[in-house]
């Protein structure tokens, strides 16, 4: 190779070197963008607060707005979610006796909520989903057996399930439809 | 896997009776530093030099393509985010767009609008990683945490827009899942403001450093037939001087009204097709996408994202092979339905499934420390290998 | 420090009764351990504190900030860490070799120390074979990691050995052929003479002595920086090929003692430099002439420059890539030993044409280091204002914590 | 020039092979394809590669698929011309019990994985075929997977393939 390329590859080699160094020192005066969870985050702000509505982290079911459709248990690819419910003349309608969701296996796809006519099953955004064994990674909503809600013909709700059923159904609206022109 | 079909020659001892040497077998991987996922290389090396770099795959191989014939048709979306863990929009596309033309469904042009806009925020995170882990392969580690940093704007733009941050799940049979929220537009504009002089910062901090293209130039040339004969696809075929782009010769989705240069290898360094080529294709890309997604999420029209499509999805009996340009090149989803409401089979040809069967070819005595860089340039990812 | 214990012996303090020579034995071991396990070991540490900081805020994070105030216990907590750890030695592994190769690591850094001048009296032992005692020692390292990678019955490991003896051993010509015109220009190859060769003002230091010097000091540097396998040179360890290279076997307190000598080098370097180049602990003669102050402000300048190379080391590790190996060679023999001779034989005409050195050159290269380093900082002020930083994402605090995005 | 439409591909293909190629089915361009006697398909494949107005450069994807209720497992080559934009997709039926049927790895290099992958997945064996092992699977990992009656084993070397699932226990 002829002298030129030779003092050509030192200068070439000595000016990108310079300007990497220059780009690297230019960082030495920028903040750092660490979060630094969990312990050092500013005073009572909690990481899962900041999370945005959307975020699929852990289910939650609302048993009270819960009308045992069996529509997210279809819906799971890996079945992960049991619901065990019987006709019960006597107690007017669907009795739950059981509602199991396996977190271990779940994989937060969110294909559960979305059939939900009342929005019951959402995600939250708690994502601290560690245990000590895996029994206790199944959530077992149903502690009693619990009469499944029926919505009412006349339209009206009883008052201490409208609070739940309107959270519930500004879950359901989240999702995409097909008629309801979306906004621009 | 024990050697099977690989046995160590030994040089016999020269005629003066000088001293016999013996070639070195050394096993990179599964577990090894910079193989980019459970990737297994069977190395013949004759001090540092290789003679032969042998793949082993399986590693990973979870036969998403039978879990499709378990799973019914939505409920194998969240499993296509998988494929390629990476650059997970695009396999959704490919899935949803493969089901929508076995049952001729059309999706709305906010819809499409809204896939665009996510596939390309994938495609910058993919090509971050890419390039990103590149770099620190070759030695430089803080263009690695560069470019994580900017991909986790990107992960929290996304996490607003369907909830999570790596297995998407967006799409769906007919459309996308959620709209996008409110003043997330905005925001996301001016990301793509930000984000774009930091794509030169990064090329004045690594990518025309003069050791990085010394270890770049002319390393693993692949010619633009070669790459074909191997099927050589996305930025490892651009890289090689063939400019093909399955956005705009087969074009799908809203991207015929989108306009956008296909970014070529030109040898700037060494030879056209060598390991520099495959890296610049990559940065150029993330600009282009810059231009995509300013264009989409100006142009972005109102109406709804989703069509009416059955909860019990039965697609009439057929198939269809459709073709997504993912991050990792031209991604071929081969689709056969018979009518029930499972599908009945389910190919999923990648582009690192074609990238790892020419490493063989290429790595003929490099040296080791070129081989790491030829597995980076080539964007290998282990769960589209093995699948 | 011989007048030293020669002055102790006088004054009745130790039992006259003893040879001389076993005091002068009991006093080397005495401050010997007093340099090791006071300052040479804390440095060490420290060291890596301080690159883990300097390379966090590189990579726009925080580095160590957990373990003492801003983390500067961390490299005490690593160290303890290691001590803790179990120490294994593979079976079918060389097991005195494996052994050994540390302690010859540590004894090829420690022994450097010997001749480093702190300050003007702060010396341990003033040889008069300086220069040439620590370029030898140094190469010591190079006996030790080649053990290490040997013995480790790893192949990974001897590709790291081998790789570590081929680029250790070469890149000593052209250190030490950058070493000669410092020894011409001061006639001495004592570490103190070729200090005191040097003024305290910057245009009379060696480095700004005559261009070829110049050149010679970033050749010394760059080689310095290959015999203490730091990046852009580190192949031996290189992590994203050989995995540790040669120290993958190693765990616990040998893994420790490697990289202790890593970072402890890096000083050493930092030290050399500064002794040769940079005029050394030399201090303006206005300052206050009492004995004791004096030694302090000479340790504290010599201290101060050469730790901003140590500095520079560890910017270079986090911005460069990797070299190949026979990238390295190549560098080595094709571009550094011609322009070290041409250095050499530059210097050697100067000193014949200008015996006395060319005041105007000097200050000519000073101006001209001056300018560099503007056009450095302009540069750097590009680059901030091109990524359009609000003021609010600046920040000069060196221990600043993270600005939280919501 | 515009690439050609599967139904002038099927002609010429038709044209030169005769009764080898069977009917062209399916109606888009992705899926029209003409299946091919197992024994003409390295000549068919040669003469697409080599002919000039055709020139399928690239075989784009090789896969296998199961048909137990017509006991043929069906090897589906999708061929696509870098130069002219063509896209052919061809169809080899090999009988299920021992399907055989001959390698194009001599044509296109990457349909040596892409074969050794169907071998691997569906048991077909490919012949002339320069390194035929399992690519995906352990080496002894009995059966084919995704053959409609695979069965997964019990267990693997000891491993036991599969968990008891938590929810059944009430």
């Amino acid at each position: 190779m002829g002298f030129g390329t030779y003092l050509r590859n030192i200068k070439d080699a000595a000016l990108t070197i310079a300007d990497g160094m220059a780009v690297t020192f230019s960082h030495l005066v920028r903040r750092p963008y660490t979060v630094q969870y969990p312990d050092r985050l500013p005073d009572g702000v909690r990481v899962q607060d900041t999370l945005p509505f959307r975020y699929r982290g852990i289910l939650e079911v609302d048993l009270e707005i819960c009308t045992a459709c069996l529509a997210c248990e279809r819906a799971c690819p890996i079945d992960c979610i049991v619901i065990d419910a019987e006709k019960d003349k006597a107690a007017g309608g669907l009795v739950m006796t059981r509602f199991d969701i396996d977190l271990a296996k779940c994989m937060y796809c969110g294909l559960c909520s979305e059939p939900c006519p009342t929005g019951a099953i959402h995600h939250t955004p708690e994502f601290e989903g560690a245990d000590y064994s895996l029994e206790s990674m199944v959530r077992r909503f149903v502690k009693a057996p619990v009469v499944a809600y029926k919505p009412k013909k006349g339209g009206e709700t009883d008052p201490e399930i409208a609070p739940i059923l309107e959270r519930g159904m500004r879950y359901v609206e989240e999702f995409a439809s097909p008629d309801a022109p979306a906004g621009k | 896997m024990g050697l099977a079909g690989f046995e160590v020659e030994v040089q016999r001892p020269q005629a003066d009776g000088g001293l016999s040497t013996e070639d070195m077998t050394l096993s990179m991987g599964p577990q090894h530093p910079s193989t980019h996922g459970v990737l297994r290389f069977v190395v013949r090396a004759d001090g540092e030099v290789m003679k032969e770099a042998i793949p082993d795959i399986g590693y990973l191989h979870r036969s998403i393509e039978k879990i499709a014939e378990k799973v019914g048709w939505h409920g194998f979306m969240p499993y296509t985010d998988r494929v390629d863990y990476v650059a997970a929009m695009p396999c959704n596309q490919g899935w949803a767009m493969a089901a929508e033309r076995l049952a001729a469904i059309e999706v709305p042009k906010r819809g499409e609008y809204c896939r665009v806009i996510a596939t390309e925020f994938n495609r910058i995170q993919s090509h971050l990683l890419s390039v990103g882990s590149m770099a620190m392969d070759i030695g430089a580690y803080t263009p690695f945490t560069h470019a994580l940093r900017e991909r986790e704007y990107i992960n929290d733009l996304i996490e607003e827009l369907c909830g999570a941050r790596l297995t998407f799940n967006y799409m769906r049979i007919g459309g996308v899942a959620w709209d996008v929220p409110p003043a997330w537009r905005e925001k996301a504009l001016a990301y793509v403001q930000r984000f774009e002089p930091l794509i030169d910062e990064f090329n004045d901090l690594i990518s025309y450093n003069r050791i990085y293209t010394e270890r770049l130039a002319n390393v693993a040339v692949v010619t633009a037939e070669d790459a074909i004969d191997y099927n050589l696809v996305g930025p490892n075929l651009r890289g090689s001087g063939v400019r093909y782009d399955v956005r705009r010769d087969e074009p799908y989705s809203v991207y015929p009204e989108l306009d956008f240069e296909i970014p070529v290898g030109r040898g700037e360094m060494g030879r056209v097709g060598d390991c520099f080529d495959r890296y610049i294709v990559r940065i150029r890309e993330m600009k282009e996408c810059c231009k995509i997604l300013r264009q989409c999420l100006q142009q972005l029209p109102p109406g709804p994202v989703i069509t009416k499509v059955a909860r019990n999805f039965k697609p009439p009996p057929g198939d269809c092979y459709v073709r997504v340009e993912s991050a990792r090149g031209d991604m071929g989803w081969y689709v056969v339905s018979d009518g029930t409401a499972f599908p009945y089979r389910c190919k999923i040809r990648t582009g690192s499934f074609a990238a790892i069967s020419i490493v063989q070819k290429v790595s003929r005595n490099l040296m080791i420390a070129d081989l790491i860089a030829v597995i980076a340039s080539l964007d290998l990812v282990a769960p589209e290998i093995d699948r | 420090m011989q007048e030293l214990v020669d002055g102790l012996i006088r004054s009745g303090l130790a039992p006259a009764a003893l040879p001389a020579w076993v005091h002068y034995l009991v006093a080397m071991l005495v401050f010997g351990g007093i340099v090791v396990f006071v300052f040479i070991l804390p440095i060490a540490g420290i060291t890596t504190w301080v690159e883990r900081r300097v390379a966090g805020r590189i990579q726009s994070r925080i580095g160590p900030n957990r373990t003492g105030p801003a983390g500067f216990l961390q490299w005490l907590a690593d160290g303890i860490k290691s001590l803790l750890k179990e120490d294994i030695v593979p079976v079918a592994a060389d097991a005195p070799l494996f052994k050994l190769a540390p302690y010859v690591v540590m004894t090829g850094f420690v022994g450097a120390f010997v001749a480093i001048p702190f300050g003007g009296p702060l010396i341990i032992a003033d040889l008069n074979v300086g220069i040439l005692y620590v370029t030898a020692v140094t190469a010591l390292v190079v006996v030790g990691i080649l053990m290490a990678g040997w013995s480790s019955n790893n192949k990974w490991s001897l590709l790291g050995g081998i790789r570590s003896a081929a680029q250790i051993v070469s890149y000593e010509i052209p250190a030490g052929l950058s070493i000669f015109p410092i020894v011409m220009l001061s006639g001495a190859l004592s570490m103190q003479s070729i200090i005191q060769a040097q003024g305290w003002e910057p245009w009379r230091w060696n480095l700004f002595h005559n261009p070829f010097v110049f050149v010679a000091f970033f050749i010394f540097f760059v080689a310095a920086l290959a015999e203490g396998n730091r990046t852009p040179f580190d192949l031996p360890e290189a992590e994203s090929e050989l995995v540790m290279g040669f120290a993958t076997e190693y765990s616990g307190m040998r893994n420790l003692l490697f990289f202790m000598a890593e970072w402890g080098n890096l000083y050493v370097i930092g030290a050399i430099v500064t002794t040769l180049f940079l005029g050394g602990w030399q201090i303006p003669w206005a300052l206050p002439d009492h004995p004791v102050v004096r030694t302090v402000l000479q340790f504290a300048c010599f201290f101060l420059k050469s730790y901003f190379w140590v500095f520079v080391a560890i910017w270079l590790r986090w911005t460069l890539p990797r070299i190949r190996v026979d990238q390295m060679m190549i560098m080595c023999w094709k571009y550094l030993v011609p322009i070290a001779f041409v250095n050499l034989l530059g210097t050697a005409v100067w000193m014949v044409a200008f015996p006395a050195g060319l005041p105007a050159a000097q200050m000519a290269l000073f101006l001209l280091g001056v300018a560099l380093l503007g056009v450095f900082a302009w540069r750097v002020t590009y680059h901030l204002r091109r990524a359009g930083l609000t003021r609010a994402e600046l920040s000069f605090n060196p221990l600043s914590t993270a600005r939280i995005p919501w | 020039m515009a690439p050609l439409a599967a139904v002038d591909l099927h002609v010429r293909v038709k044209a030169r092979f005769g009764e080898s190629i069977g009917e062209l089915t399916g109606t888009r361009r992705d899926n029209a394809s003409a299946t091919v006697a197992p024994a003409a398909i390295v000549e068919v494949c040669r003469f697409l590669k080599t002919e000039p107005g055709l020139e399928f450069d690239c075989l784009s994807n090789l896969s296998g698929v199961d048909y137990p209720k017509r006991s043929v497992i069906e090897v589906v080559y999708h061929l696509y011309s870098y130069r002219q934009r063509h896209l052919f997709t061809l169809k080899v039926d090999a009988p299920r019990d021992a399907p055989v049927v001959p390698s194009v790895a001599s044509i296109w290099s990457h349909a040596e994985w892409q074969e050794r992958e169907v071998f691997d997945l569906l048991g077909v064996t490919f012949e002339r075929h320069p390194d035929l092992r399992r690519i995906l699977m352990p080496e002894d990992w009995p059966g084919h997977p995704l053959r409609k009656d695979f069965v997964e084993p019990e267990e693997y070397h000891g491993i036991s393939t599969s968990r008891e699932s938590l929810l059944k226990a009430t």
